[in-house]
């Protein structure tokens, strides 16, 4: 019962943070948009595992918290330096 | 002891929600990049803090409880190192924050 | 959630930057994987959290930065022409679907034939509790090979596409984010731990949702997490590409010569019931090895991607 | 040397607790595992003080740890009641604060200061440690350096 309860906040909170990752306006709203989404799928992850008991789903929960994580720093590296290992000019990528 | 433990988690996982909730509202509530890292600051802290708290008691004190706080260690560590980066990348981005520099200091801070 | 899910979708479709539309369609991957979750598939939800909302994100962007960053306005002939065919083609995913049984009608034949003997068997035939691994490495054990060859044959492919990296040269300028103190400091700190993960997850497979494609994928994050701050030339230095790329063909090579084994030992390729005294033993053996190779595979031909992508220089 | 053994410990331990399993497979695996973690770590060269730091002082790391959650949550509730606030009452502010020489120091302080919401650390350079607020009075409080000197005294010094 809790759980649903929280589950749906999460949820709408989910809404919320899409709704600014489409609507931008710059693309770092959008990364910060994808970021805490992340952080809202390992919450709502850990919580239908509890909700369903079957808590396995931690581990994947572990997984989302890091790749999260790579996965934001392996956009700001591209979006500041222009691809994934050199290191260019910032100013090709002004949007 | 039962029934204290769950009227608890149920005040805590309550109160994480609604701070995950005000932090989708600040995401789309405030005017700038800037600011709204501070939204985001709010959900990655005590909402989940408040979450993970709740549904450690509900636990108990098992495997699952000290997985969920190595998570939450893992997202309290990566956090804040990601936000930073991220502000960091807009600043550098000649992205213009809306906030005045505090030169004014000597004046205002009597 | 569904609605969730196509709203994405729409606006990925809708973008013509590039970029925000990859920042979408990492928001789709986490969606569907959350979908997976509460749908009870564990496993595939694993998958799709460490390959599409991680990994994917970060070869597509890899792709990106070879390529043009805006969308080529299509002439509207070509827009009809699109539409018509994925019309058709979801007409006869329609149609196909109709022939199937109902979303967990119990009289479907997998439901009556299939399943009950993996869910029921499989515990005293292979002895694990994690029935997805038993039937990905041993019941379909041709499957997972045909899996593990072909993300091997899409490194090679890319890597044949974009050039091998040359020995001690892997571009003029490779900076990594040093400078970054956060980050480097919290990378430190955070890498041996995500490897202590993927290895857990490598070797865990027989009792919760892991195994060798998850772990494989953790394992090159990892490796890709320290390229992308202390720049390429620690992590070439770290793991060259010579190694790594052989590490790939090692691991498929495990995977086959467990194969070959119990096929000398005299029973059906990739049946290892011979592999030990028992047969639960043998499969566990079996499994465990064939885990490991699929594991190294995944790991080396990400991190050789990974390379591939990073270390291209565009032509000017 | 002491921090890999010390790396190994830790990692030893997170693996108990990932796995919960105690059979002698399993840990002789964990072990194989860890070691082959730690020679990794060795060959990165992520293993020194700043990766795994072994001289912090547990005791005050525990009061500050404290120090910091109260903190946490008066921000949050104040900037909660902000957010939910009909006229938006924010004044964003940018501030220069000075942090230790030590680099270590410097990421506590600006991780702990990214942490509280009201504050976010947007650079760091030269020891300084630039912070968007979103009050003026957050700003201010930041400024009086209450979280520098408890940062301080969190970790001895090389």
């Amino acid at each position: 019962m809790i759980f649903a309860v929280a589950a749906c906040a999460i949820l709408f909170t989910m809404a919320l943070t899409l709704s600014r990752g489409i609507l931008g306006p710059t693309t770092y709203d959008r990364i910060l948009a994808v970021n805490s989404f992340g952080t809202k799928t390992v919450l709502i992850i850990a919580v239908f595992g509890f909700m369903t008991g079957r808590p396995d789903f931690l581990d994947i929960a572990f997984v989302y918290a890091l790749i999260n994580f790579v996965g934001t720093i392996a956009v700001l590296k591209f979006f500041e330096y222009g691809d994934l290992g050199g290191a260019r000019s910032p100013d090709e990528f002004e949007s | 002891m039962q029934l204290l433990t769950d009227i608890l988690s149920w005040i805590t996982i309550l109160t994480g929600s609604f701070f995950v909730v005000t932090g989708g509202v600040g995401l789309l509530r405030l005017p700038d990049f800037f600011t709204r890292l501070h939204a985001v600051s709010m959900p990655d802290t005590l909402g989940i803090g408040l979450i993970v708290l709740g549904l450690v008691l509900q636990a108990g004190f098992t495997q699952t409880s000290t997985k969920l706080i190595m998570i939450f260690l893992f997202m309290l560590f990566t956090g804040p190192a990601a936000t930073h980066a991220l502000a960091k990348a807009a600043l550098h981005g000649k992205l213009k924050p809306l906030a005045s520099e505090k030169k004014d200091q000597e004046e205002s801070s009597p | 959630m569904l609605s969730l899910l196509t709203a994405t979708a729409l606006a990925v479709a809708r973008l013509d930057q590039l970029f925000a539309a990859v920042m979408l369609f990492g928001i789709y991957s986490l969606l569907s994987a959350a979908l997976f979750v509460v749908m009870d598939a564990v496993d595939v939800a694993f998958t799709e959290a460490a390959v599409g909302a991680g990994i994917a994100i970060i070869l597509m962007l890899g792709a990106l930065a070879l390529t043009s960053h805006k969308q080529h306005p299509v002439p509207r002939s070509r827009h009809w022409m699109a539409l018509s065919v994925v019309v058709i083609t979801g007409a006869a995913l329609i149609y196909g679907t109709l022939d199937m049984p109902l979303y967990a009608d119990p009289n479907a034949p997998a439901h009556l034939h299939v399943v009950p003997r993996y869910l029921q068997q499989s515990m005293q035939e292979i002895g694990i509790p994690n029935v997805v691994t038993s039937v990905l490495a041993s019941y379909r054990g041709y499957d997972t090979l045909g899996e593990t060859v072909v993300i091997f044959t899409a490194a090679v492919g890319v890597i044949g596409r974009l050039g091998i990296v040359p020995e001690g040269k892997v571009g003029p300028k490779t900076g990594g984010m040093e400078h970054h103190l956060i980050l480097r400091i919290t990378a430190k700190l955070m890498l041996p731990v995500i490897l202590v993960f993927a290895l857990y997850v490598q070797f865990h497979g027989d009792f919760g949702p892991g195994g060798g494609f998850q772990a494989g994928v953790i394992f090159a994050s990892a490796f890709i997490l320290y390229g992308l701050v202390f720049g390429m030339e620690s992590v070439t230095t770290v793991a060259p590409p010579v190694v790594v790329r052989s590490l790939a063909a090692i691991g498929v090579l495990i995977y086959a010569g467990v194969g070959v084994v119990s096929l000398l030992m005299g029973s059906n390729f990739l049946d290892y019931n011979l592999l030990g005294h028992e047969p639960t033993h043998g499969q566990h053996l079996g499994i465990f090895l064939v885990e490991f190779g699929v594991g190294v595979t995944v790991a080396a031909s990400m991190i050789s991607l990974f390379y591939a992508y990073a270390s291209y220089q565009r032509e000017k | 040397m002491r921090h890999s053994i010390s790396l190994f410990l830790f990692l030893f331990a997170v693996w108990l607790l990932l796995s919960g399993y105690f059979e002698t497979l399993l840990l002789v695996l964990g072990l194989v595992s860890c070691a082959f973690v730690v020679w990794i770590a060795k060959r990165q060269d992520v293993v020194d003080h700043e990766g795994h730091p072994v001289n912090l002082r547990p005791i005050r790391w525990i009061q500050y740890t404290f120090w910091l959650i109260g903190e946490i949550v008066k921000s949050n509730i104040d900037v909660a009641r902000r957010v939910w606030h009909p006229k938006l009452p924010i004044s964003p502010t940018i501030v220069k604060v000075p942090a230790d020489a030590d680099e270590l120091r410097q990421v506590i302080y600006a991780n702990s200061i990214t942490l509280t919401p009201g504050t976010v650390s947007i650079d760091l350079t030269d020891a300084t440690i630039t912070v968007h607020a979103l009050t003026r009075e957050g700003a201010m409080a930041l400024e009086q350096g209450e979280m520098a000197r408890r940062v301080r005294g969190v970790r001895r010094p090389e």
